[in-house]
């Protein structure tokens, strides 16, 4: 049985992984900006479960509070480039 | 004379119980108090507090969304595999009347929308009275609207107003 | 003590949302890949966001909670936030892109 | 491990040389956080790799030997940490200068052939 | 007593510069107390004795100021003081009222007593140290009347030619020292023959030589001092009859035990002497200024006593030093009177000039007495020593040649001098009466002839009675010089008819021909002047001068370069090229180490990486915003890297830097200019292409070496005796579970200390530079705000709770996120020390937050409704550190040493407090304020914007 | 408490609580700001004369063979941070506070008024080079390396002005770039020696395997380049003129010393490697030197503007002490250290006396224009610094006779005329030279090559100054007459006196610095005081 959850955890790491090469490429092709901020986005999320899965396989839970910190700001990111795109700059008056 | 957001403090605290994960008297003290300084602190950039009117409506919100969330992800997965090639998937805008005012409300609805794949938020009319999705897979605009109002709406106005 | 000397019971429905939760993100970040149109790019990967994490989170739960031999939850606080701020993200780049589609249209036909 | 973390090192680091002998500031500043990440993983790497060991000691005596060495560790923080300040203070100098010489070449004026 | 003349300069120097009398008062005192004292030295030296008075100075260097009066420096600085009076005495009435003496006065006493340092000096680095005050204060001089250009670049020849002479002389006694193992003056003259054997000594007698002649004017290095005639005449007087150009030939005869003695010395010295002597007074003969006679004339009369100096045997040296007082002596009179003359008629010029005889007698009686002493009239001063130069120039030398060469030589040199002195007398004093001179002639008030006048009287008392005057001075100098072995000399007006007086008899008579022969074709003679000229090396001293700086002009630009991009690109092949000599000296063999296995996914997440690093390499160049994210993406695997390979800190850390770096990246990239795709080169020019494709070699170089580096390092078993320390001690003594945290904050906590300096000086710094920042005006708003979309560009209202348009349901989301973060952040500071976190971090997440607020409800409502002061929070945190660090003081603990406090509160159970935690709350709270600072102050940037478009 | 057990920590602390605290006050509130920095220099100077005594075994029971350390946090000597304080450290120490007096003095008469937080920043300075000459520890020295280099950048902004800005963007690039050699260097030496502390390389690199040896090796040579950046040796220092005759007088000044780091550093690494072939004297960086030494010459002679010029005339420095280390004889050391001293005093006085002199011209350079205020002040309640005024102060009688004279003075001491120490260092400097191919056998040609560029640069800086000099004051076109006030000329005086009384008390300075050079030829009293010293590492 736990080869099966072995083997579950790393199917899933390299799904994740294999998730944040998609990711990566869309970033790359592009095309337009929002493109490429989607996909950082979505690189933060799927990095964010990549840290969980190392987390499970150490069974440590100080991996926990880098996927929250991701969680929490991962998206601080792409909305300052979202604004960007969307107002010309970050902070407006 | 605003109110104080007893909401947010408990929830402060409680988040701050579960990140530090025991409940000992002094850390649920000192959980407490960092919360009520917190929320004091902040109280001016947060000029308005939600008000939970219906606490067990919220719940029936959640399952419903909760199994909407798995319906669409199913429908989103078929279409990215490409299962769906007989008929051909377009996808396009709707524009949904909105009565519900509340902006935390309008929040919710936000978070629905954007966690049920297969759904975005486009746009919102200043006035806040017509909101515009994007939606992947666009059978009939009407159902969904009646979706968004009957499923959504109307429980988001039993909560918040 | 680590994961795997966990009880069978607890560790196949593990297994079984760590192996769902995966394929769904990867579809996720297919879709992002294969998608046509942006407007159409921008759905896939909120299944990632949602069910993919939503699976990994309480698989992660679970687990914590057998090492701990208590109910370990603090995994909520994960998803709580991703539900809260994902939504900021899509309507900012949804209103960018029509913005830009806008523009964009309009430098084309004056 | 090692090779990839080499060969990895040895990506950021052309990365960040080519982009550092590049013309345009912009270009300057993200060629200096490329180089700024080699540089961190280099230092790290110094300290040998070792998988999920951190440096982390429970109440019971463990096996130093074991764990992650600490010490190239922290002084990755503290250069990543004043590799922040840097970049900051670089990308405002940089915005000076756009502002004042009008350009953003690194010298100030245009000077290509 | 040598501080007398420094201690008047200065105070001389604060005088207000119109006290003439004063000035001269104090000036003349102090020479006159200077002339007696030394005066009453004489019976000290008068049989050879010396007087010395020596100060420690700095002994392993071997230097000591030692003060030496023998003899021969007593006569040198008598005449130094002696004349120095005079001269004070007649500039007083020299100097016209307009001109500042101060300056004169103050820079004639420095000069004094740098010469008298030069003579007294018993050690020969003291004696250059005076001698390069002589150089410098001499330049002053010359330089008075530096309105004139003239003035300016005869002083500033004349100061390179001496100084480079100096330096040289500086190298040669030098090495002297290092020949002898002492630099004072009585240890080097008994070590002549040492020196004389050793293997450097041409090179010592080069350089020494090298020093003298460009002080005292010889060929090829004379030309400077015509030039430094533009000085106001007493300078000139002082300078190059008594003074500075004596200082080489002084130097020559101090020396002269030590170095001469060898046919190097005898060719090298008398060589250039002879030359000398000719050449100048050949070109004396040609000049029409009436100084420039002089100054030719000095030369060609240094040239002699060189000659003299050079040829080996001890009566000429007793010749040369007799012949230095008497040039002294009459040449001082002659400037004088050519300073009389000038200051009276205000010309110079010989051809202008005529008949002034009737107008001042006196002063016609004077110079031609000197004149006739110059060129060597008998019962004059001048005749005994021309005889004497005679007489060796008979007996000095050894060959056939010179047997012959040399007399005629001196005999040519005599009717030379006789004819210019002839001239200068002739066209300057009689004839008939010129007519057209700026000035009325008359003759001048009395004082100012009173100097000439005793130097005459001087002149005349010597040539007369030589034996009574002279001869006992002479002796005592000549017993100084050859240590007392003084071969027999006697000084008599008549020695018989003896071949020296023949040829001082056809020297008269062929000057007075010579002369006349040149009157009929005085018309002449300005073309032959012109040939002489070439002669003059001030045209080549310019051309020098120019070529110099010009070369060197051209090698700077050559060997630097004002861009950037040259600059690094030598920084990054030098290293490459540094590392891989140093690396590649010795193989390193690569030991065998147990390896990490690799993962699969591992490799897949640096492709990840990879791709993303090389595409925003391509990127950066127009695509500047791609190339962010794509940065941000290597960042990002950055982060898992340090997490999987257990560094959860650093993936922490690198987290949260990635996030704010990005805002910030953003916050800037508003004010970059927009970058299209190149329009000025339609196809990258081949200069371009092969710049590009050398940084792609030296990049990949770059690479490749670090690669191989990190491997070599990666492949050896770690050594660190350091690591086990910390992983033992964390937990008992560091009292936390989180190794790096524990070195961060206390093991090594001072590092941490130091760079939160540096992040609060930067964030200062930000600020401090975007205060006067002003920006582009075409990127003053965004071309996005000029677009559709109506946005506020007018300030929006502040009593909107939520803004309007797109950001209204993000504001209310976003707003939720300050408290929760704010939560987060004191936890992750809280539990730093056990886990990973820290200050830190709980600082980033803090700001970051902070920064969100910014983003959704914009500035101006933001800062209506709350205040952050980020400096007090810099200031507070570096406080709190650095007040964690002394707390330690005051229980007898060093400097940052980790305290601990364990209260038991009722019903909380026990809080553990721990200095290290104030610390952390420190480094908390300065991130805080210092990253809000950087970014807000960022973020105004587009405020000032909208407030100045309001204001235009 | 017995403060002096923490004499060693003191040069840290206070800058770093006085910049601080200097942050608190509003910029209006001058006499206070100005009151700090007064205070914390003066108390550095006169700490660092106290330990230049104590180095002298004037306390022997105190600090044993007059090296003292502190061991920061308590932590015994490999694995804590160690502070050393030998004649080396303290000699710079010194110096640093002499500079800084003068510097935060002349900054009071204007130049503090041309932006914010100037007192702080220089405060952050002093911290940075008193730390970097403290340190006993690699990384440690490379933190305080990062804190003097954020303090210089902002310094050299100061005044503002897009010559400043240009400046500052290549002075930052370049030193980021150098910061990562330092890294690297670093790293290298970690990762074979497994430590950072200098007195524990020195005892571990003579243990090394041939491998492990050229890979510290590298690592030394890396990490000597970031220094030798620092230092401004060509090729490396094409910043370097720009940057110095861009930054404002007294910021110019206090760069002065901030060259000599890299020197101190190169004397340090030299000095623990103990292997000079090894890390630095293979020929390289002897070569190296002589083509600054050459390169400063060159500039001299070729520069236009008297701040370059003397920015040049720093290089030269540079390149003089730089040779003088690596002809890898230890005689030399003690005169290349004598010609530090007078050189930093020189050159600092030099760009004072150029900052004063740029006001002769009629047209005074354009410093910064008053901007609007905006509305950062009042979010960050800072205040507007009043406008620099340039007629208040006493002003001192006879300026140009003061100008003129201080003029000649920095002639001499730079180009190395007597009376003033250039003179006698450079003397002592070529003697040592000729000396050195008898007594350690260095290579002659090397020696003599050393001679004579040492004597041409001093010639060829004479002239080029003469004419400067002429320039500046005797070209007698249109040139008021300069108000200087006491507060910014008094510096100058200063530093001039100082050096002369370098000069008079040759003897013992000179003795001083033999033993330093003894000291840095033989790292063992350093490395026993270092590890030797048990401190107890508290419970």
């Amino acid at each position: 049985m736990s080869a099966l959850f072995n083997f579950a955890l790393a199917f899933a790491q390299l799904c994740f992984i294999l998730a944040m090469c998609c990711a990566a490429a869309r970033m790359m092709i592009g095309p337009r900006a929002q493109d490429r901020v989607l996909a950082l986005d979505t690189l933060y999320i799927n990095g964010l479960l990549t840290l969980l899965m190392l987390g499970m396989r150490t069974s440590t839970t100080i991996y926990f509070d880098i996927a929250l910190l991701i969680a929490l700001f991962g998206f601080v990111g792409s909305i300052a480039l979202a604004k960007f795109l969307l107002r010309g700059e970050v902070v407006e008056p | 004379m605003k109110r104080i957001a007893w909401l947010l403090m408990i929830g402060l605290t409680l988040m701050w119980l579960l990140l530090t994960g025991s409940a000992s008297p002094g850390n649920v003290l000192l959980g407490a108090a960092l919360s009520v300084a917190m929320t004091l602190w902040f109280s001016a950039v947060r000029p308005l507090h939600p008000h939970l009117r219906r606490p067990r409506a919220a719940l029936r919100l959640f399952w419903r969304v909760a199994a909407d969330v798995l319906r669409s992800n199913y429908a989103v997965a078929r279409i990215v595999l490409g299962l769906t090639a007989k008929r051909n998937v377009h996808a396009g805008f709707v524009d949904i009347p909105l009565a519900v005012r509340d902006p935390h409300a309008l929040a919710t609805l936000a978070a629905i929308v954007t966690s049920t794949p297969g759904t975005v938020w486009a746009n919102l009319s200043p006035d806040n009275r017509v909101l515009t999705l994007h939606v992947l897979d666009l059978r009939d605009p009407q159902h969904m609207r009646d979706t968004i109002k009957h499923r959504y709406e109307d429980l988001l106005r039993e909560i918040f107003e | 003590m680590s994961a795997d000397m966990l009880p069978p019971w607890l560790l196949l429905p593990v297994s079984l949302l760590l192996i769902f939760g995966g394929l769904l993100t990867l579809l996720g970040s297919l879709g992002l890949l294969r998608m046509k149109t942006f407007y159409q790019r921008m759905h896939p990967p909120s299944m990632g966001n949602t069910m993919g994490a939503g699976c990994v989170l309480i698989a992660s739960m679970l687990v914590s909670s057998g090492l701990a031999g208590r109910p370990v939850v603090h995994e909520v606080l994960i998803a709580v936030f991703i539900v809260t701020t994902s939504p900021i993200t899509a309507m900012l780049l949804m209103g960018a892109a029509v913005h830009r589609e806008a523009s964009q249209r309009e430098k084309r036909e004056p | 491990m090692e090779a990839i973390i080499a060969l990895a090192i040895g990506i950021l680091t052309a990365c960040g040389v080519w982009l550092l002998l590049r013309p345009r500031t912009f270009q300057v500043v993200i060629g200096l956080s490329l180089l700024s990440y080699a540089v961190n993983l280099f230092i790290f790497s110094t300290g040998r790799l070792r998988v999920d060991q951190p440096p982390i000691v429970g109440d019971a005596a463990v096996n130093a030997a074991q764990l992650a060495d600490p010490v190239p560790q922290s002084l990755v923080l503290t250069a990543i940490v004043i590799g922040f300040a840097t970049t900051a203070l670089l990308l405002v100098v940089m915005i000076a200068v756009r502002g004042t010489t009008g350009t953003d070449h690194v010298d100030g004026q245009e000077n290509e052939p | 007593m040598l501080l007398l003349p420094f201690a008047g300069s200065l105070c001389a120097a604060f005088l207000p510069s119109n006290a003439r009398n004063r000035e001269a008062w104090l000036a003349g005192a102090i020479t006159l107390a200077c002339t007696i004292f030394i005066a009453f030295q004489y019976p000290a030296v008068a049989d050879g004795g010396v007087i010395r008075a020596t100060w420690q100075w700095a002994p392993q260097l071997g230097l000591s100021v030692q003060l030496r009066l023998d003899g021969f420096a007593w006569l040198f600085a008598l005449l130094i003081s002696g004349i120095g009076t005079l001269v004070v005495m007649y500039a007083r009435y020299y100097m016209s009222p307009a001109d500042p003496v101060p300056r004169f006065f103050s820079f004639l006493l420095a000069f004094m007593g740098a010469m008298l340092g030069v003579v007294l000096s018993g050690n020969l680095v003291q004696m250059i140290v005076f001698w390069e005050l002589t150089s410098f204060t001499s330049f002053m001089l010359i330089a008075y009347w530096y309105h004139l250009q003239v003035a300016r670049r005869g002083a500033l020849m004349a100061l390179a030619v001496t100084a480079a002479g100096g330096l040289c002389l500086l190298a040669g006694v030098l090495m002297i020292g290092q020949v002898v193992g002492s630099y004072q003056l009585d240890d080097v003259l008994a070590a002549g023959e040492i020196i004389r054997a050793h293997r450097w000594y041409p090179a010592i007698l080069v350089l020494v030589l090298l020093g003298a002649f460009t002080k005292s004017a010889q060929t090829p290095f004379h030309f400077w001092l015509p030039h430094a005639m533009s000085a106001p005449t007493p300078v000139s007087a002082y300078l190059h009859s008594a003074t500075m150009v004596k200082a080489g030939v002084f130097l020559l005869a101090r020396l002269w035990p030590v170095l001469s003695g060898t046919d190097l010395w005898f060719t090298l010295v008398c060589g250039a002497g002879l030359i000398t002597l000719l050449l100048g007074a050949a070109s004396a003969l040609f000049q029409r200024d009436l100084k420039g006679i002089l100054a030719y004339s000095t030369i060609s009369h240094l040239g002699l006593i060189t000659l003299l100096l050079g040829m080996n045997s001890p009566l000429a040296l007793i010749a040369a030093v007799f012949h230095m007082m008497n040039h002294a002596t009459f040449k001082a009179t002659l400037f004088m009177a050519a300073g009389v003359v000038d200051h009276e008629t205000g010309t110079r010029d010989l051809w202008r000039l005529g008949g002034l005889a009737r107008v001042m007698p006196l002063t016609a009686l004077l110079a031609t007495v000197a004149a006739a002493a110059m060129a060597g009239v008998p019962l004059l001063n001048g005749f005994l020593s021309k005889e004497m130069f005679f007489a060796e120039s008979i007996f000095a030398g050894q060959s056939m040649l010179v047997r012959v060469l040399l007399p005629t030589a001196a005999t040519v040199a005599g009717m030379l001098s006789v004819a210019y002195s002839l001239r200068l007398v002739r066209q300057t004093f009689f004839g008939p009466l010129s007519t057209d001179l700026p000035r009325a002639p008359h003759e001048p008030i009395r004082w100012m002839l009173l100097p000439g006048a005793l130097l005459v009287a001087t002149c005349l008392l010597v040539g007369i009675l030589p034996a009574v005057t002279i001869g006992p001075v002479l002796q005592t100098a000549a017993i100084s010089l050859l240590h007392g072995q003084l071969p027999e000399y006697s000084l008599k007006l008549w020695h018989g008819f003896t071949l020296p007086l023949g040829m001082s008899v056809v020297a008269l008579i062929g000057g007075a021909l010579t002369y006349a022969w040149l009157r009929k074709r005085e018309a002449r003679t300005a073309t032959n002047a012109t040939r002489w000229r070439l002669l003059d090396g001030r045209h080549l001293f310019n051309v020098m001068m120019v070529a110099m700086i010009r070369s060197a002009d051209r090698a700077v630009r050559s060997a630097y370069s004002r861009r950037l991009q040259p600059q690094l690109l030598v920084i990054l092949a030098g290293t490459a090229a540094l590392a891989y000599g140093i690396a590649t000296r010795t193989p390193i063999r690569a030991s065998s180490m147990p390896l990490t296995p690799p993962s699969a996914s591992f490799a897949l997440l640096w492709i990840v990486g990879a791709v993303c690093a090389i595409s925003a390499a391509i990127l950066a160049k127009f695509q500047r915003l791609a190339a962010l994210i794509l940065a941000g993406g290597a960042g990002l695997v950055v982060v898992l890297t340090f997490a999987w390979l257990s560094a959860p800190d650093l993936a922490l850390t690198q987290l949260s830097v990635e996030v704010v770096t990005l805002v910030l990246l953003l916050l800037a990239l508003r004010w970059m200019p927009r970058r299209v795709a190149n329009l000025a080169y339609p196809h990258t020019p081949l200069t371009i292409r092969l710049r590009r494709a050398r940084d792609l070699l030296l990049a990949t170089v770059c690479g490749a070496g670090m690669a191989t580096l990190a491997w070599l390092i990666m492949l050896r078993p770690s050594s660190s005796r350091i690591a086990p320390f910390f992983l033992d001690n964390a937990l008992p003594l560091g009292g936390g579970h989180n190794v790096v945290n524990v070195i961060l904050v206390d093991f090594r906590g001072f590092d941490t200390l130091g760079e939160i300096t540096v992040v609060g000086v930067v964030a200062i710094t930000v600020y401090k530079l975007l205060r006067r920042f002003r920006p582009a005006p075409e990127s003053m708003t965004p071309k996005q705000l000029r677009s559709v979309e109506p946005v506020s560009t007018n300030t929006p209202d502040l009593n909107a709770v939520l803004p309007s348009g797109v950001m209204r349901v993000p504001a209310v989301l976003g707003r939720l996120l300050l408290p929760v973060a704010a939560v987060i952040s004191v936890f992750f500071l809280l539990r730093g020390h056990n886990a990973p976190g820290g200050g830190f971090v709980g600082g980033l997440v803090l700001a970051t937050a902070f920064i969100v607020q910014y983003m959704v409800s914009g500035t101006l409502w933001l800062e209506s409704r709350m205040r952050i002061h980020p400096q007090y929070w810099i200031s507070g945190g570096l406080l709190c550190a650095g007040g964690a660090g002394i707390a330690a003081w005051f229980v007898k603990r060093n400097f940052l040493t980790s305290l601990e406090w364990d209260a038991h509160l009722p019903m909380l159970g026990s809080v553990h407090l721990s200095s290290t935690l104030v610390f952390d709350l420190g480094v908390y709270l300065l991130v805080v304020g210092a990253t809000t600072l950087i970014l807000v102050a960022l973020a105004h940037q587009s405020l000032r914007g909208h407030l100045q478009e309001a204001a235009s | 408490m017995n403060w002096l057990n923490h004499l060693p920590v003191l040069p840290i602390a206070i800058p770093l609580l006085a910049g601080a605290l200097i942050l608190l006050f509003q910029e209006q509130r001058r006499a206070i700001r100005i009151g700090i920095a007064l205070v914390s220099t003066l108390l550095q100077l006169a700490l660092a004369f106290a330990m230049l005594v104590l180095t002298t075994d004037a306390a022997p029971h105190f600090w044993s063979e007059g090296i003292g350390t502190y061991a920061i946090g308590g932590w015994p000597a490999p694995f804590g941070i160690v502070l050393v304080v030998d004649r080396l450290s303290a000699l710079m120490l010194a110096l640093n506070g002499v500079l800084a007096l003068a510097v935060v003095v002349h900054s009071i008469a204007r130049w503090d008024r041309e932006g914010v937080y100037y007192h702080p920043l220089l405060q952050f300075l002093l911290l940075g080079l008193n730390g970097a000459f403290l340190t006993g520890d690699l990384f440690n020295l490379f933190v305080f390396f990062e804190i003097l280099l954020a303090a210089s950048y902002a310094l050299l902004l100061h005044g503002g002005g897009a010559q400043r800005t240009k400046a500052a963007l290549h002075f930052v690039i370049v030193n980021l770039v150098g910061a990562f050699a330092f890294l690297i260097g670093v790293a290298m030496l970690y990762s074979v020696l497994g430590t950072l502390n200098m007195a524990d390389i020195a005892v571990r690199w003579g243990a090394l395997a041939d491998a492990d040896r050229t890979v510290a090796a590298t690592g030394a040579a890396i990490l000597g380049v970031a220094f030798l950046i620092k230092a401004g040796s060509w090729p490396l220092n094409f910043w370097l003129p720009g940057a110095y005759a861009a930054a404002s007088a007294p910021v110019a000044a206090a760069f002065a010393i901030a060259t000599k780091v890299g020197v101190y550093a190169v004397l340090r690494l030299w000095s623990v490697m103990q292997t000079p072939a090894a890390s630095f004297g293979e020929g390289w960086l002897f070569l190296l030197a002589l083509a600054t030494m050459l390169f400063g010459t060159l500039g001299i002679l070729a520069a236009r503007q008297l701040s370059r010029l003397i920015a040049f005339t720093v290089v030269l420095s540079s390149g003089t002490l730089l040779a003088a280390a690596g002809l890898g004889t230890p005689t030399m050391i003690a005169p290349a250290l004598f010609y530090l001293v007078g050189s930093v005093m020189a050159s600092g006085a030099f760009f004072m006396l150029a900052g004063m002199t740029e006001r002769m011209r009629t047209t005074p350079t354009a410093t910064s224009d008053p901007l609007q205020p905006w509305p950062t002040y009042n979010a960050f309640s800072v205040g507007e610094p009043p406008a620099p005024d340039a007629e208040v102060g006493i002003a001192i009688p006879a300026a140009m006779a003061f100008l003129g004279i201080n003029f000649i003075c920095c002639v001499l001491l730079v180009t190395g005329l007597p009376p003033l120490p250039g003179f006698i260092a450079k003397m002592a400097l070529v003697a040592a030279a000729i000396d050195a191919p008898a007594s350690v056998g260095v290579s002659p040609w090397r020696a003599w090559t050393l001679v004579i560029v040492l004597l041409l640069g001093g010639l060829v800086g004479l002239i080029a100054l003469a004419r400067a000099g002429m320039r500046l004051f005797w070209s007698v076109t249109d040139r008021n007459t300069p108000r200087l006030r006491v507060v910014e000329a008094a510096p100058l005086a200063f530093l001039i006196l100082a050096s002369l009384a370098l000069s008079a008390a040759a003897g013992p300075a000179m003795a001083y610095f033999q033993d330093t050079a003894a000291d840095l030829n033989s790292p063992d009293a350093y490395v026993r005081a270092v590890l030797g010293t048990q401190t107890q590492v508290n419970p």
